[in-house]
C-alpha cells in the first residue's frame, strides 16, 4: 500500500510488536500468565527484549497516507490544528486537557470517543495532552460538542480543549504524595489547583508567547521544570534525620557518606543502649538540602511538613527560537505547603502571568522578556521581594555576578 | 462487585470543584466502582494533606525475572488504614513512539490493568512511558506475561540504565519534521534492547528526538543525548504566500496569537527585526534571507509556516549530557555534532553512542551522570574518545582564561630538560 | 664622564628602526652619554633575544627600613658579563594622583635618579606608580631619603600590602567626572598609609576610581575595589545641541571617527538603537529617555557630548574583587553598592572598606586575594560581613540551581527533630 | 584664589606633600641623604608614611581655574582633544606616544617642552601616552611642530601624536626581559614591532571604534591583559623543572607544593650522593603551566627558550559602553618567540585589526563584533585555525559550552 510503510516493514517487519492487530484482536485471558509462568522455570516461556509496538501501525489513515508529506498547519481555533498536506488532504487535530493521573475507565473513554470520530485512533502530547483526529469539518464538530459534553459528577471538565498556540498549555508534572517517596510536596493537586485559576488562558492565544509551566516535588526534578516558564518546585529545608538504630541494617554507611555533594555526612560511632554503633551524623549548617542522602539510605529522611514547601522558578525555556535555551531562575526561595489549594502558590503564578502578560511584546518568552527590562525590573513589577536566596552560591556561581555599572534604579535602590 | 470502603476525604474532595480536570472525581468513581485500591489512595493522599508529608516508603527492589528496570517499587507507610495500597508498585510499559495508540490497545491494557492493577496510570510518565500505578509484587511477572503475550509489547526503563527513549510526534503529523523522529526512536529502542534491560551504566542514560529546533519533547534539556533535526541547505520560500501574510490574508504563526488585539502584521517588526542574525530582507516586495548567517533558530518558519519551510538537505545536530540537577547542578545538552545525516539504520550515530559509552562506562563513577564525566573530564576528553574534531560551535565563545594543557609532544623539544644545562644559561 | 663599554647587540639595534618611539636608542644614546648600566641592560636583552629566555634571577627581598613594600629586587644571571646590572632593583614611586607632572618635579627626580640609578624608568607601572628602574642594594635608603627629604614624596606599595592607588584624570579635564576621582584617590592613599607600606593583608588589595561608566582607568578589571562614577537623576539635554547634531553641523562622537567614511549622522541608527535598554526615542524634533529604564552606559553622552550630559546627583557605584587569572581564574569586579555619595572625608565608604578588611584578613587564605574570598564564601557572606542589602542588582540573574541554604531560625519549628515523633506517623 | 584649592587645603594642607614647590625650588643635594641616614640609627631623620604630592599643584592654570567645571571636548585631529568649560575657557590636550620605558634624558626633554609651550606642566595618561596641554591655538601649532621635529637618531619618533577616538592606542605592557623575573616573552620589543606596523592607526580615527591592546609576558597578567579588544600574552608550555639540590634551601617545600591549583606538586625524597633529600616532584601531565609554582619557589623555574611563546585572546572591553565589559578569549594558544621583531604575531594582529575594521560596524568594539557574527565566523574571516586549545576546561568550563541548536555553518562544518 504504501511506500513508507513497505520500508518500515523491510527493516523491522519481523519485530512481533511490528503489527499486533492479530493479539489484540483476541479477547484478554486472564488465566494465561499463571498458565505459563513457572516461578520454578522463570525462563520457561518468557518473552523478552521485544520492545515497544511499532508506531505506524496506530497511525489514523490521513496521517499514514501523508507520512512526512505535512505542508502547513493553522490554529483554526485554541485546541484546534488544522493540517494541510502536500496531497492537499486535511486533518484537524483537536487537543484536549487530561489531568495525566487518569483511571482506566477514562482511557477507556478515550478509547470511545476514538472509535466515534477517530477510525478508533488518538494520541497524547509531550505534554499530557491528549489529541483526537477529525478527517473532516463534520466528525471535528460532532467531536468537539462531544468532548465539551463530558464532566465529571463533580462538574469539572473530563477533556478540556485548548493547549495550543500561545495558551498555558498542561502542567508538565511528577508523582508527589500518589506515589513518590522522596516528594516535599504533592503534584497533582498543585497542578489542579493552578489550572483551575488560569483555565481561561488554557482556551484561548491570549499570551505574548507560550507560557510553559512545570511542577517538580523535589529537586531531583523528574518534570524537568530547570527549563520552564514558570516552574513548581517542592523543597526541603530541615536537614535529614538520622536513623542510628537501623542505619545500618538498611544502607551501607560509605555509600551515605559520599552521596552529599557538599561533604556534610561524616561517620561517626553512638553508644545505644550500652552497645557502640556505627552511623552517620550530618554537619547541618552545611546541608543544602537536596535529598541525595535519603535517596541513598532510607535511614535519613528529611521530609517535614513544617519545613517543606514550594520554590518558584521563572524563565527557562526549551526552543530555539529567537533565544536560546535558558535555565529557570529562583525567585521565590519558599512558599509553604497549603494542601489541597496551595492559594499562596495559585495567587503568585496568577501575578507573574499577569504581569508577564500585561508587558511582554508578541512573541516574546518570559524569560526573554525578564532580561529585556532586568531582572531588578521584573521583581519591581511583578512585586516580588527579593531575597539573599535568589543568589547563587553553587559551583558556577561567579557567572551570575553582575560585573558592570550597567544596572536600573528600582525599588531596591529607591529603598536603601 | 466487592464491598468498598470510602474514607471520610473532605480535603481531597475540594479538588472535584473547579473546570480542570479533577483527578480525585475520576479516582473516587473509579474507587465507587469497585476499586478498593482508588478509595485507599485517596484517603492516603488526605492523610499526606493532613501532615503535608508523603506516606511512601523508602524504595524497595522488585521487577521481573531478568530485567533490571521497568518496576518501581512502592509501600504505604500506613498500611494498616489502607491495606489494598500496602504494596503500590509502578510499572513502565515502554509507549508507542509519538505516542499514538489504536482504541484495541488501550482497552487491551486497561483489562489487564483492572484486573492485576490498581486501575490507575499517568498517561505518560516524563520519561515517556505508559505508567501503571500501582500493584503487587506477585502480579509483576503475570502483568509482564501478559504484557508480551497477550499485546507483545514490553517494559520501559529505570535504574542505572537506557531509559525509554522518547520523541516528539514528528512526521506523522508535522511539517517541519526534519528527521523522521518516531522511527529513529523506535530503532534506538529495538538496538538497545539490552542497555535499556540490564543495568550496566553508571546510572540512567536517555535519548529524546525532535525533528526540528522548536524541540518539542525538551531532548536539549532533558536528554544525556539529544538529537534534533535541522537543515544544512536553504529555507524554502513561497514569495506569494509572503506577500499574502503583509496584506493580512494569512493569519501569523498559523493563528497562534489570534485572541489579542496585537495590531495588523508587520513582517519587519515581527520576523525581520526579530530574526537573532538578522540574515533577512526585504527586496522590493520579495524576502530575501542569507542563508549561510541563518542559525535556523525556526522563528520566521513558525510566523509564516505557508510562506516558508526548512531546507531538504536535513539531517541532526546532536547534543550531549542534559540532566537534572543532582548532584553538580542541572545541564542542558552541549553541542558535539553539528550535522549528521540519519537515514538507514543509523550506524554512523550508533557508533558514536558506543563511544560515548565506553568512555562513560570505563570513567564514570558511580551515579555520575554522561553529563557531568564531560564536565569533570573536559570536552577535549571526549573528542579523543569519540574521533570528533574540535570546532568553534561546540563552544558559546572560547575560553577567556589561559590555562591549556600541552603534551610533551606539541611542545618543540619535548619536556625532558636538564638543570644543568638551564643553570649554565642562568646562574642560580 | 666615565669610560662605558658597548656591547654588540645587533637584534637590539634593529629595534631602532620605525616609526614608533625606540626604547633602545634611547637607552643606548643614555648609555653612550656615560650610563654604562643602560649598555649592559642592552646587552643582557640581546642576550635574552639569543636564549628566549629572561637572565633575571628569581626575587630577591629588598627594601627600605621599615617599609615592606615600594621596591622590587632583582639581580642578573650574568653578571659577569654585565657587572653594572648585577643589582637592579626597582622603586616604584607613588605617582601624584591623575599622572600631573611639573618640569621642576621631573627635573628633580631625574637628578636623583641618574646619581643614584640606572637613569631608566618606566611612566607609569601598570599599576600607576612611577616606576625607577634599577638600582643597587646601598642606594636604596639614600633614594628614600631623597625622595622624601628632597621631593616630599613617598614610595608607591607592593608585597602583600595595599597597592598604590590609582585613577582616571576626573575633574581635571574631563566634563564627565561624576565623582572627584583625584581627589578620592589622594585621601585614600593617605587615610591608608600605614596598609600601603606594612603588609598585613593576605595578599594583594588595590584601589582604582573612575570618573564615570568609561571607566579609563580600567578599574573594574584591575582593582579589588573599584569606584566608578555614576549619577541616578537624569541626563542633562541640550535640544538645539542635539539638532545641531542631526544637521551635521556637530561631529558625531566628538569627531572620534573623523577619519572614515561612515556616512550622514543618524541619530536613530547611531544612538536610539544602539540604546542597550532602547529607553531613547525622538518626540518630533525633542529627544526623549526614560532615565529610569537608562542604565547609564554612557553611550548616547559620549556620541554627543555637546548634547547630552550626566546628571547631576552624582555618587559612585562600588564594585568588589577584580584580578588577573592567578590562581582561580581572573575576575572582574563585582557591584556592591549601587550608589554611594562620595564627599566630606567618604566615611561612609571607609567603614565599608574596613568591614571588607576584617573579613578578609579573619577568613582569606595565604595569597588569596579578596575576589576569591568572596567566590569561596559567597556573596551572602559579604552581605553579612558588611550589613549590605541583598539587591537584585549585584546579580546578572537570580541562580538557577536550587542549592539554597537556610538557617534553623528561618525554619518555622527549628530543626530538632525527634525520630520516634516521625516514625509515629511513618513506619519504616 | 580657587575655591576648590581652598577646600583641599583645609582638608589636606597639613600633608608635606601638598605644596612641594618649596622642596622643588631647591638644588639636588647629593651628599643630603649621606648626611641625614645612620645605619646605626635607622629611625633618625626618616620621614615615612607622607604619600604622594597632592596632584592639585601640578595642574596647568586653566585646568586649575576650571576644575570640575569642563563643558564638553571635540577631537580637533588625532591627538588632540579641545575642551570647552563653562566659563567659556578652551585648552587643547594633545596626546603623543612613549615607549612606557623611557630615560632620564627623555623625561627632561618633556620636561623642556612643558616649559616651552605648557607654563611648565605635562601628564601622562592610564596607557603611558604624554598629554601636553596648549591654551591657545598658537602654542598648540608650535607645540605639534616641535613634537613632530623631534627624533631619535635611528628615525623613530620620540613623540609621534595620535591615541584619540577611534584609534588604537598605546600598548598596555609589562616588563619582560627587561626587569622580570618570570616573562616567557619580552614586552618592549613586542610591543615596538607591533606599534611599528600599526603606526598608522595611532595616528587616525579609522577603526569602527578603539582598539586596546595589551601585553602581559606571563600568566601574572600585568598587563591586565584579560579584558584588551586584542592581548598578547606571554605562556610557558614546558612543566618546571626541579632543582633537587638547592630546593630546600630556596623554599619552603609546603609552601611549593601549595602553589600548585591543580595539585600537580607533591613532596617527594630523593638520594643524592648517597644522602636523602627532601624535594618535590611534579605530576607533568596535570601541568598547566600557570608559573605559579616558580613565584613560590626559585628552583622550580618554567623559561625555556623552545617552549615559551606568545598565546593572542582578543575580544576584551572593559567600558561600559552600550554592552558590559568583558573578558578576552583565547583564539590562538600558541606563536613561538619571534625576538626582535616577533614577525609572526605582528602579522596575526594585523590581520584582525584589518579583518575587524573591515567588518564591523561604527561604535562596535571588538568582542562585539565577533560576538554578533558568532565565534566560528569570526575564526573563519580572521582565517585563524580553531584548536581544541580553545575549549574550555577549567573551573567554569561549562558556562562556555554551546547549548543550542543554533550555530552557522563555516569552514569548520563544510569541512566535517
Ligand atoms: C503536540 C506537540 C508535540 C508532541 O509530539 O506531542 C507539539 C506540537 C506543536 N508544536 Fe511544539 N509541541 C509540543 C511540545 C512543545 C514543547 C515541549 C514542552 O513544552 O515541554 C516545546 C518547547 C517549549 C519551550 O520552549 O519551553 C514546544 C515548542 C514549540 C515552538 C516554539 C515556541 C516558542 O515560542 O518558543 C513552536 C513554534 C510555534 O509555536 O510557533 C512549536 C510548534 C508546534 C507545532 C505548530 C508544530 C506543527 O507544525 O505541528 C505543533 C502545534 C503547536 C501548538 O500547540 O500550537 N512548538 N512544543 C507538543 C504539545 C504539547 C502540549 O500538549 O501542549
Ligand atoms: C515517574 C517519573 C516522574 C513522573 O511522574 O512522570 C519519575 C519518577 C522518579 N524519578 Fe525521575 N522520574 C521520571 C522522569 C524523570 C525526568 C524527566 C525525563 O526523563 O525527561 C528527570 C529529569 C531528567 C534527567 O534525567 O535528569 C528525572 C530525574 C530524576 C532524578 C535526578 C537525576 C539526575 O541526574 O539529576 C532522580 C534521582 C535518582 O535517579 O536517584 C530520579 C528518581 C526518580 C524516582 C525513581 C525516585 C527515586 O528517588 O528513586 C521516582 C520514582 C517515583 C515513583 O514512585 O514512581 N528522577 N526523572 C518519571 C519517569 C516516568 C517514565 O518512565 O516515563
Ligand atoms: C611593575 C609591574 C608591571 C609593569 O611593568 O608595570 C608589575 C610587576 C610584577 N608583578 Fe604585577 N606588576 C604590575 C602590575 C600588575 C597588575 C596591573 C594593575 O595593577 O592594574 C596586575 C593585574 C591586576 C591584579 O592585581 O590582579 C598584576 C598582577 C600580578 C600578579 C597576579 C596577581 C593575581 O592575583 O592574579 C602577580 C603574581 C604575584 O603576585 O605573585 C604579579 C607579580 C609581579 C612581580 C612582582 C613578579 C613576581 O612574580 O613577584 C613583577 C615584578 C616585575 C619586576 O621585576 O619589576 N603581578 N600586576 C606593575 C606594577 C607597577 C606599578 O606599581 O605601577
Ligand atoms: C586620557 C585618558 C584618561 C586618563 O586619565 O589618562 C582617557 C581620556 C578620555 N577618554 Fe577614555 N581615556 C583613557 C583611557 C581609557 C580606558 C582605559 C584603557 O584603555 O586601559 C578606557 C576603557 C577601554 C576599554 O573599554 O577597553 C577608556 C574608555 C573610554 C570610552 C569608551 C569607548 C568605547 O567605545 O567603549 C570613552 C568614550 C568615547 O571614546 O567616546 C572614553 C572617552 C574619553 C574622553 C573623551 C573623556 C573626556 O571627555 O575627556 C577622553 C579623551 C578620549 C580619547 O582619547 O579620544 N574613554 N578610556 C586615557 C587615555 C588612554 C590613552 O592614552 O590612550
Ligand atoms: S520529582 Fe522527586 S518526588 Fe517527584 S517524582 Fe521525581 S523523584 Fe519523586
Ligand atoms: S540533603 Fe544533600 S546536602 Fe544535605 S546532607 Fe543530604 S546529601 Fe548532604
Ligand atoms: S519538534 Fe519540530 S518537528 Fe517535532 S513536533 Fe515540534 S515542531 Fe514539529
Ligand atoms: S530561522 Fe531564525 S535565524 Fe534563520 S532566518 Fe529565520 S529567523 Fe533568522
Ligand atoms: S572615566 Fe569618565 S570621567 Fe574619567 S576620564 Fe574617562 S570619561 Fe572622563
Ligand atoms: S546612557 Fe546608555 S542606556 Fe542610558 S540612555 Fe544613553 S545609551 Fe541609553
Ligand atoms: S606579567 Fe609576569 S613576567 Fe610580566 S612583569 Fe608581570 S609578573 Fe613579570
Ligand atoms: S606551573 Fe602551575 S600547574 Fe604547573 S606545576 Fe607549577 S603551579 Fe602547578
Amino acid at each position: 500500500m504504501n511506500e513508507y510503510f513497505e520500508k518500515q516493514k523491510e527493516l523491522y517487519g519481523d519485530n512481533p510488536g511490528f503489527d499486533i492487530s492479530e493479539v489484540l484482536s483476541k479477547p484478554y485471558d486472564k488465566t494465561l500468565a499463571e498458565k505459563l509462568y513457572d516461578p520454578n522455570k522463570p525462563m520457561q516461556n518468557r518473552i523478552s527484549d521485544i520492545g515497544p509496538a511499532h508506531f505506524f501501525q496506530f497511525l489514523p489513515p490521513v496521517l499514514k497516507k501523508n507520512y512526512g508529506q505535512w505542508k502547513y498547519h493553522e490554529i483554526v481555533q485554541p485546541g484546534v490544528i488544522k493540517y494541510t498536506a502536500e496531497s492537499g488532504d486535511t486533518v484537524f487535530a483537536v487537543r484536549c486537557a487530561s489531568a495525566r493521573l487518569m483511571t482506566t475507565n477514562l482511557i477507556r473513554e478515550v478509547a470511545e470517543i476514538a472509535d466515534k470520530y477517530c477510525d478508533g485512533y488518538v494520541r497524547w502530547t509531550t505534554r499530557n495532552n491528549i489529541e483526537f483526529h477529525a478527517d473532516s469539518e463534520a466528525k471535528l464538530r460532532a467531536l468537539l460538542d462531544d468532548l465539551k459534553s463530558r464532566k465529571f459528577p463533580g462538574g469539572s471538565y473530563k477533556f478540556p480543549i485548548g493547549g495550543t498556540g500561545a495558551s498555558i498549555t498542561n502542567i508538565v508534572h511528577t508523582q508527589g504524595w500518589v506515589h513518590c517517596h522522596t516528594p516535599a510536596i504533592d503534584a497533582s493537586s498543585v497542578v489542579k489547583s493552578v489550572m483551575d485559576d488560569l483555565f481561561e488562558y488554557f482556551g484561548s492565544h491570549k499570551m505574548p508567547a507560550q507560557v510553559r509551566i512545570a511542577l517538580a516535588c523535589c529537586l531531583n526534578m523528574c518534570g524537568a521544570v530547570h527549563c520552564s516558564d514558570i516552574a513548581i518546585l517542592g523543597i526541603h529545608r530541615k536537614p535529614p534525620l538520622v536513623e542510628d538504630e537501623r542505619i545500618t541494617g538498611v544502607c551501607e554507611l560509605p555509600l551515605a557518606v559520599a552521596a552529599c555533594p557538599l561533604g556534610a555526612i561524616k561517620p561517626a560511632t553512638v553508644e545505644i543502649n550500652g552497645e557502640k554503633k556505627k552511623t552517620v551524623r550530618v554537619n547541618e549548617e552545611r546541608c543544602m538540602f537536596c535529598g541525595n542522602c535519603y535517596t541513598m539510605c532510607p535511614a535519613m529522611p528529611l521530609a517535614d511538613g513544617e519545613g517543606d514547601g514550594v520554590a518558584i522558578l521563572v524563565g527557562g525555556k526549551i526552543s530555539n527560537r529567537i533565544s536560546t535555551p535558558k535555565f529557570s531562575k529562583l525567585i521565590i526561595p519558599y512558599i509553604p505547603s497549603e494542601p489541597p489549594r496551595w492559594q499562596s502558590t495559585v495567587k503568585t503564578i496568577r501575578k507573574i502571568v499577569e504581569t508577564y502578560s500585561a508587558n511582554a511584546n508578541k512573541y516574546e518568552r518570559l524569560g526573554d522578556w525578564a532580561a529585556r527590562i532586568g531582572w531588578e525590573r521584573f521583581f519591581e513589577k511583578c512585586d516580588i521581594p527579593f531575597t539573599e536566596k535568589s543568589i547563587d552560591d553553587y559551583r558556577l556561581a561567579y557567572d551570575t555576578y553582575h560585573t558592570t555599572t550597567q544596572f536600573k534604579w528600582s525599588v531596591h535602590t529607591d529603598n536603601l | 462487585m466487592a464491598e468498598v470502603k470510602k474514607h471520610a476525604t473532605p480535603m481531597c474532595d475540594d479538588l472535584k470543584k473547579g473546570p480542570w480536570p479533577s483527578f480525585v472525581d475520576d479516582i473516587e468513581q473509579q474507587g465507587l466502582s469497585g476499586k478498593q485500591e482508588c478509595l485507599d489512595l485517596l484517603g492516603q493522599l488526605e492523610l499526606s494533606f493532613k501532615h503535608k508529608e508523603t506516606h511512601w516508603k523508602h524504595g524497595g527492589i522488585v521487577g521481573v525475572f531478568g530485567y533490571g528496570g521497568g518496576v518501581i517499587g512502592r509501600y504505604s507507610d500506613v498500611p494498616e488504614q489502607f491495606p489494598s495500597i500496602a504494596h503500590f508498585h509502578t510499572v513502565r510499559v515502554n509507549q508507542p513512539n509519538g505516542k499514538f495508540y489504536s482504541s484495541a490497545f488501550l482497552r487491551k491494557i486497561c483489562e489487564i490493568w483492572d484486573y492485576r492493577g490498581s486501575g490507575m496510570t499517568n498517561m505518560h510518565g516524563s520519561t515517556g512511558d505508559m505508567v501503571l500505578l500501582g500493584t503487587k509484587t506477585d502480579q509483576l511477572e503475570p502483568i509482564f506475561f501478559d504484557l508480551t503475550h497477550q499485546m507483545q509489547i514490553d517494559l520501559g526503563g529505570s535504574g542505572s540504565n537506557l531509559r525509554t527513549p522518547e520523541c516528539c510526534m514528528g512526521k506523522s503529523r508535522c511539517e517541519w519534521a526534519c528527521i523522521d523522529t518516531q522511527a529513529i526512536i523506535y530503532d534506538l529502542t529495538q538496538t538497545f534492547q539490552d542497555e535499556l534491560h540490564r543495568p550496566a551504566f553508571p546510572y540512567k542514560f536517555k535519548f529524546k528526538a525532535s525533528g526540528c529546533p522548536n524541540d518539542c519533547v525538551a531532548a536539549i534539556a532533558r536528554a544525556d543525548c539529544s538529537i534534533i533535526g535541522t537543515w544544512r541547505d536553504e529555507i524554502r520560500i513561497d514569495q506569494t504566500a509572503v506577500a499574502a501574510y503583509m496584506a493580512g490574508e494569512i493569519k501569523p504563526n498559523a493563528g497562534a496569537h489570534a485572541d489579542r488585539d496585537w495590531g495588523k502584521f508587520d513582517i519587519q517588526k515581527e520576523v525581520i527585526d526579530l530574526c537573532p542574525t538578522k540574515c533577512m530582507w526585504m527586496e522590493g516586495k520579495t524576502l530575501k534571507i542569507d542563508n549561510r548567517e541563518c542559525t535556523r533558530c525556526m522563528h520566521c518558519i513558525n510566523v509564516m509556516p505557508q510562506a516558508l519551510r526548512p531546507g531538504v538537505d536535513t539531517g541532526a545536530t546532536i547534543l550531549m549530557g542534559a540532566k537534572a540537577p543532582i548532584l553538580e547542578g542541572a545541564q542542558m545538552s552541549t553541542l558535539v555534532i553539528p550535522f549528521i545525516k540519519m537515514e538507514g539504520t543509523y550506524d554512523e550515530f550508533k557508533d558514536f553512542v558506543s563511544s560515548i559509552w565506553d568512555w562513560w562506562m570505563e570513567e564514570g563513577k558511580n551515579r555520575e551522570r554522561f553529563g557531568e564525566l564531560m564536565q569533570r573530564q573536559s570536552i577535549q576528553e571526549l573528542l579523543r574518545r569519540t574521533g570528533l574534531k574540535a570546532i568553534p560551535q561546540m563552544v558559546k565563545e572560547p575560553r577567556s582564561n589561559p590555562y591549556v594543557f600541552w603534551s610533551a609532544e606539541e611542545v618543540e623539544g619535548g619536556w625532558k630538560r636538564d638543570v644543568a644545562e638551564f643553570r649554565k644559561r642562568h646562574a642560580a
